[in-house]
């Protein structure tokens, strides 16, 4: 199949279903109603189901049940959907279901706006509702990168037996771009009969639920969970290095559509001398942690910058990565401004005189 | 000799952690029973409420799922659209299903999910240690309506099988009680009914049944049968509501 | 070497649709594109445009402050995005609803009467946008004519009349693009 | 012949089944079981009928009826 | 007053109604339903209002829309309850709205179980809900502490209007300790005319809301947000040193009841001779981040041990703080399994030999 | 020269972002004409909703609060049990009430808070796109009814009115339409009966309005009218379902 | 004598204004006003009888209704 | 110096509220003290148990895994507790209901028949708790006689009857924990 031209919201419903999800439950909200939209079109002609929940509330506990029954399902919110979400959240974890959660991050706190934003870090990757629990978060940063990215988390929800959630924004999600859903093969689903609700014929039956009367038994499921999540981090931490073959002297770390921006400024700035890369993470939970301690550790960097559209949050697992060795930059838009390249390479280029970097060459 | 009265097949051998002469025992039973009459333990899919009632888990000997308070309908909607060759039903208890979730319940009513609610009106919230409920009788004392359920504060009790019935959407919607065996066996029925509509296809089922807390009502499980029918059956008829045959 | 165009108009005037004809065409090009919509809070009816980048390799920043290429299909969108067309840009002007001529010197003006020419050919002004768009396809030679007539061929193949008034108002409009363009080539090549 | 047998140790002590034979078949022992409740016995099992109205009032299940020969049966349920 | 003897989760209430928050609106969770029904039986006597809502959400909402009208108002909850709340969290945040709010924490993730636990950390100190928001988060250790939070709590929320959330668990909300009432002074509140929906007589209306048509304006209000938190950190960061003068080896960080075992567990170990102290946050957010990293800095301590009942939230903040200078020792149990006394010994004794410290006296 | 018909007192002078012809706009007029009536401006604080109307609060010229998508009931509960001599209505469209609101609406109708809801049913979520509503008409299509609503799907679409008239608090309980000058004039009696029942106290009231968004429903206004009157009548029929002085 | 008013920019072109009018006193102007929009005018105001129809029927409080000496009440809403 | 007691016993036999009761003595002592429910997820009706912790200075760890004193009210405590009982500590059983003798020898043992005397006064078993109460203070010597005896007083006022045969219960239980106590340290003392 050639490439053709889509608007990301539609392309997470369609890559969704070339992954086999024929299961789609959720509840319109700007800006990604369009996924929505596109299920109630597209499942019923592939036989599959769409349901237009209630609420966020109830959309998140319909794929609670759907998941259960060992089927592939996703729902798609933005942010103040996905806040509805957090006690569906920490149940799916809790019962170790493999479920895909798309939040497409506008402009907040509150009814905020509709614009794009990276505000919502935290909350997709500390946890987010109650107890300890992670998601395994993926945050693309093209429509193309999208599409892989909810083919990959079907089968990566699978892995662990724990959510994924995918975070994006207005940008990518409203916007058009090539797509080529043949690049990425799909996993077919693994078996579910150990553990899923499908009618317990010839075997044990199978329960679903997440309530430890014996407070030991909850206590060793956490210790469980203590160890798929360093396995996550093991196997399956992705990010991309761009530009950091040469030894530069500064490392931009940025993630999502604000990545993007940051590539054009590199570009611009490596085009005047400044030696400078960017480490994108893809998973920001896992968060390539190690990675970037040990860009810290070269003799080479010098700085390390952060661009977010939010206060700064992924900024403090960064400053905890290169364990504040040196001071980081910081720049940021909020509240659904995407940061335009020319203030990111300003920023940069000032930071490098900051920092006492050679920048430029003389 | 012949047994006429056993434990059903379909329930796990655990014992019950209810109180004393609970009902929420004889419900499960006769969710039980009536799996085994219809033949469908292998296809039957149980959703567990939060109340006294979340371990319904460990006694039913079918796959079960559980759903976060009140959300127990949403979760029936999402195991049952993916696999609609299951029985799936959907066991709650009044706060949960009349108060956290009410959106719920009236939805699931309202699309037409092919499911069967079993709804245990107790008039209380009996696991947190008894609250004031949605259908908590007016006058009747509870940990949060110390001198009795004021009605100009909080209401009138909700009647759900009344409410869920004017929906337009077909259903079958039912009250009944468990506190004689007369009224034990016409429950039974309804429940039996209710599921075989969903064997059908056909629509949407809700069983409300009457049901004594003996713990939080604070009285003997033989005066709480009093109780529930000098209290609330006056206000709680008992009967059919709405069949899908209606209109 | 990245190309950018910013199309502007009234909610109804179908600028985000002409936005995708040309990203369609970009797209069979084998070059590389993106289609950004306007998805502000807008008030209903108000002003929308879209953003269409080109590029030959992958496409990093889709926001576009300064783009190379900008077409204004009404008045408001004139006195927002004039002064933002990018020095040596071209800026596309529907002269049937915009009276305002540009002062600006630094870029390529082209002055498109779109819904004259949809009305001449249709008898509305349903399809000023398409002439719009062959304005912008003309004076920027963004993406190849041939390739973008025929996305316009494939996609009124179903009503072959809607097709014929379109490709005529289409040509029309690159025509004037394109001589205005070969005319500014020429003036700054003899500068 | 019908035989109505309460498993003693299941029982709760609830005293809905004495209350729902029609024919006071069943008393409270004045023992206590291993949970410590006084439990349901056949204090007059020559009076059961089978009608299994004790058996349906029992939350817990512990009470199974067993008849020797044909049994009458008294309801649908 | 003398000292009277009472649970901590009735103390809640009573402190409450004594810091003049006269409305409390609630729905029951375990372990501290006992919150609503003390205050469904003591608000009617002092002519305040108690009601019972339909479901957290509700409870949320209807704590917004009474902070919004200018008075002091509460709500409690544990854990999935408060997931439930996230959205109002980022609501009241946005709109800069006071607002006490209580959670319980029990033992998760999930229905998870009603015993302690610490596992809501991340949660209650990164926001939750969505956006950029912080709640200032108390997390006291005795009851009687949870009193003065309680009382001290209105005043804080109405000096930055903004959520402050107290975080405790089952072991101090169930359990009795003497409280004495008046040692904590309430202050009054402010005047409220300037924002809260009284009715607009005699002044400009008042709208209490959080969108932002304008993401410009949304921007300007999270740079706001940016010094606000900069103001919390400056002037209402509180913690506790406990033993810390006679320039220990090791600081343990603990908070809530975790840091009361580890108090009684300094306790003996120091009658062997082992110098060690605590430093116990009672903010959460914000954190006594530069208290941490200075102590990381003297010369003495060698050695960073944190307790938690978590998988190990708090201990990021603590190995940023301390800029991992030192691997640092944690032990947790999980779950609703409170650690004892003896096994924190046990650990922190083992931690003085890894560490290669001095240890007991020899 | 006297002036008998002009904008409300109440209303602000910010000229709304409502499409051409959407009915939001004469409900919000006949609010504010009614608090300039009772001379309550004063007083009156507004829950806006999240849908279209969220930006009322630019609207009225009165103290406004906002509430989370559907929890507008749970917020005035909020603020008239603290501050009962205020009065507080809510503003809220289908999509908000009928569907994420459910719970709310119903709990606050339920305990009989002395509010005022104004209810504009327009079978449609306006603001995000035109979905399908819980009110959206059988065959209707919408941006996720793409054939139209299937009732075997997604069940028939639910009347507000019916549902909380059925619930045994008193409360008053009226559907009215905002599609002919006739129409407009009953709902504004309506209204205005609606807050004179918070203001004295009485009980909950509840106008539903039904209402027309020409932009969703893809035809012109005055074509939406007729839509309105030919479709959405017979099945949402007009009238004074409860009130308080009922049983 | 009743004497409408449409504000010409306020005005959003809906028609329900003409509609509601039973005098047919509004029509739609071919012109378009700052908004963009058709707008109502009163092409023929001396039968304007001053009822207000279509001033409640306007969403968006274009038209104000001025009356000369004393006007009949036709309903009262 | 700190002391603890846990007191176990049936979901109804009132071993939580005489917890208080004994904490309530100590606060009027000026010490400081923690009453600690059991509050798990327990079938209803089963096993209860508080703790109460009594100290000279603040109170650390609310958690005691091996009290200094227990009282166990029923058999099922009996089995679970008297392992936990700290050497040197006491261990007072309600021998009405408790037929097992604990075999250690390094704590105290106290029986007293909490249900014969609570009947013995009443008619009624439901003073046992009382009795427990009284052989506990007795037995441990945790807090003074006379300010448990004033707070049953104030707190019974109500109902002279209930009052004075709780304080007859209470006393006779008392004085065979004091008696036991002495013995035993005499007998400590001794060695
Ligand atoms: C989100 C959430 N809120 C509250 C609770 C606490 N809770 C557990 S059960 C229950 C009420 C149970 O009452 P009901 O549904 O009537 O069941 P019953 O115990 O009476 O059978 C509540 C409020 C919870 N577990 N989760
Ligand atoms: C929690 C949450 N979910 C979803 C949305 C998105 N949303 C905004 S308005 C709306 C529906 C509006 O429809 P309706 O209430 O019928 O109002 P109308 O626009 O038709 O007047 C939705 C789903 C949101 N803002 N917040
Ligand atoms: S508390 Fe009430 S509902 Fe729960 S088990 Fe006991 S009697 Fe049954
Ligand atoms: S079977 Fe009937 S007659 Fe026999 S004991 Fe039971 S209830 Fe009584
Ligand atoms: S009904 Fe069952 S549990 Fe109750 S007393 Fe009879 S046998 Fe025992
Ligand atoms: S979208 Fe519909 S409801 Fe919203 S303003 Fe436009 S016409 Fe009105
Ligand atoms: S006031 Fe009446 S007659 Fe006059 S223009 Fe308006 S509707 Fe027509
Ligand atoms: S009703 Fe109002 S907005 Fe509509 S056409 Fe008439 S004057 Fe204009
Ligand atoms: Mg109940
Ligand atoms: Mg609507």
């Amino acid at each position: 199949m050639p490439k053709i031209l889509m608007k990301g919201a539609e392309a997470i419903g369609e890559a969704a279903i070339r992954a086999g999800c024929l299961s789609y439950f959720g509840y319109p909200i700007t800006p990604q109603s369009e996924v929505g939209e596109y299920m109630s079109r597209r499942l019923p002609e592939v036989g599959g189901v769409f349901v237009q929940a209630e609420s966020e509330v109830a959309a998140s506990q319909m794929i609670y049940g759907a998941s259960g029954a060992g089927v592939r399902v996703m729902t798609t919110t933005s942010s103040p959907g996905f806040s509805l979400m957090a006690e569906a959240m920490s149940y799916i974890a809790a019962s170790e279901l493999p479920a895909v959660v798309v939040n497409i991050v506008r402009g907040g706190p509150g009814l905020g706006g509709i614009l794009p934003s990276q505000g919502d870090y935290f909350q997709a990757v500390k946890g987010g509702g109650h107890g300890d629990y992670r998601c395994l978060v993926l945050a693309p940063a093209t429509v193309q990168e999208f599409v892989e990215c909810v083919m990959k988390a079907f089968p990566l929800a699978e892995k662990y037996l724990n959510p994924v959630l995918l975070i994006g924004d207005g940008m990518i999600a409203q916007m058009m771009e090539p797509v080529d859903f043949d690049a990425v093969k799909t996993e077919p689903q693994r078996d579910v009969e150990a553990w899923a609700t499908t009618g317990c014929k010839d075997r044990p039956r199978n329960v679903v639920e997440c309530l430890w009367l014996d407070p030991k038994l909850c206590e060793d499921f956490n210790f469980e969970l203590i160890e798929k999540y360093k396995k996550m981090a093991a196997e399956d931490c992705y990010f991309e290095e761009y530009e950091l073959d040469d030894q530069p002297e500064m490392v931009v770390v940025a993630y999502g559509t604000t990545s993007r921006i940051v590539r054009t400024a590199i570009e611009e700035l490596r085009k005047d001398g400044y030696k400078l890369g960017m480490l994108r993470p893809i998973t920001l939970f896992p968060f390539p942690f190690d990675r970037l301690r040990a860009l810290s550790e070269t003799a080479h960097v010098k700085a390390f910058s952060v661009i977010e559209m939010s206060q700064g949050q992924m900024i403090e697992d960064v400053r905890w990565a290169i364990r504040d060795k040196f001071p980081v930059g910081f720049f940021c838009r909020m509240g659904g401004i995407v940061p335009s390249p020319e203030e990111v390479i300003d920023f940069l280029k000032q930071e490098f005189v900051t920092r006492g970097l050679k920048g430029a060459k003389s | 000799m012949k047994t006429i009265f056993e434990r059903p097949q379909s329930m796990t051998k655990a014992e019950t952690h209810y109180c004393p002469g609970c009902t929420h025992g004889v419900a499960h039973r006769m969710v039980a029973e009536i799996i085994d009459e219809l033949g469908i333990r292998e296809k039957t899919v149980g959703i567990a409420p939060v109340g006294c009632s979340v371990l319904i888990y460990r006694y039913m000997d079918t796959d079960m799922q559980s759903a976060a308070h009140g959300r127990a309908p949403a979760v029936a909607t999402g195991v049952k659209r993916v696999r609609p060759e299951l029985c799936v039903y959907t066991y709650q208890g009044d706060g949960d299903l009349a108060s956290i979730g009410m959106g719920e319940i009236v939805h699931a009513a309202n699309r037409g999910e092919k499911i069967t609610v079993v709804f245990i009106n107790n008039a209380v919230y009996g696991m947190t240690g008894g609250q004031m409920a949605p259908t908590t009788m007016p006058g009747q004392k509870t940990t949060t309506s110390p001198k009795g359920r004021d009605v100009a504060q909080s209401g009138m009790p909700i009647r759900m099988a009344e409410l869920l019935s004017t929906l337009r959407t077909p259903s079958y919607v039912v009250r009944s009680s468990l506190h004689t065996p007369h009224h034990i066996i016409q429950s039974k029925q309804a429940l039996r009914r209710a599921f075989q509509y969903q064997l059908a296809g056909t629509c949407f089922s809700f069983v409300e049944l009457l049901s004594i807390c003996p713990t939080n009502w604070g009285i003997t499980p033989v005066q709480s049968n009093k109780w529930l029918e000098e209290t609330m059956l006056p206000y709680y008829p008992l009967g059919i509501f709405k069949t899908p045959e209606d209109k | 070497m990245q190309n950018e165009i910013l199309m502007a108009g009234f909610g109804g005037q179908g600028v985000m649709t002409i936005g995708k004809f040309l990203a369609e065409g970009a797209l069979e090009n084998g070059q590389e594109v993106a289609w950004i919509p306007s998805y502000g809070p807008e008030m209903r009816g108000g002003t929308a445009y879209c953003t269409v980048v080109v590029a030959d390799r992958p496409i990093g920043s889709p926001v576009v402050n300064v783009p190379t290429n900008i077409l204004v299909m009404n008045r408001p969108s004139m006195a927002k995005f004039e002064p933002v067309v990018k020095p040596g840009g071209a800026l596309i002007v529907n002269s049937s609803l915009v009276p305002e001529v540009s002062g600006r010197t630094d870029i390529l003006q082209v002055r498109v009467p779109c819904n004259d020419l949809s009305i001449q050919h249709t008898g509305t002004s349903r399809s000023a946008n398409i002439a719009g768009l062959g304005g912008s396809v003309g004076a920027t030679d963004m993406v190849p004519l041939a390739l973008v007539e025929a996305f316009l061929t494939r996609k009124f193949k179903k009503n072959q009349t809607v097709l014929e008034t379109n490709l005529a108002i289409f040509k029309a409009a690159y025509q004037i693009g394109a001589e205005a363009r070969a005319a500014w080539l020429a003036k700054k090549g003899g500068n | 012949m019908p035989s109505v047998n309460v498993d003693k140790n299941i029982c709760k002590g609830c005293e809905h089944c004495n209350v729902a034979c029609p024919q006071k078949v069943l008393e409270m022992s004045k023992d206590i079981n291993e949970k410590g409740y006084f439990f349901s016995y056949p204090a007059h099992p020559h009076r059961c009928i089978g009608c299994t109205m004790c058996a349906i009032s029992c939350p817990d299940m512990a009470i199974k009826i067993k008849v020797h020969g044909t049994q009458y049966k008294y309801f649908s349920y």
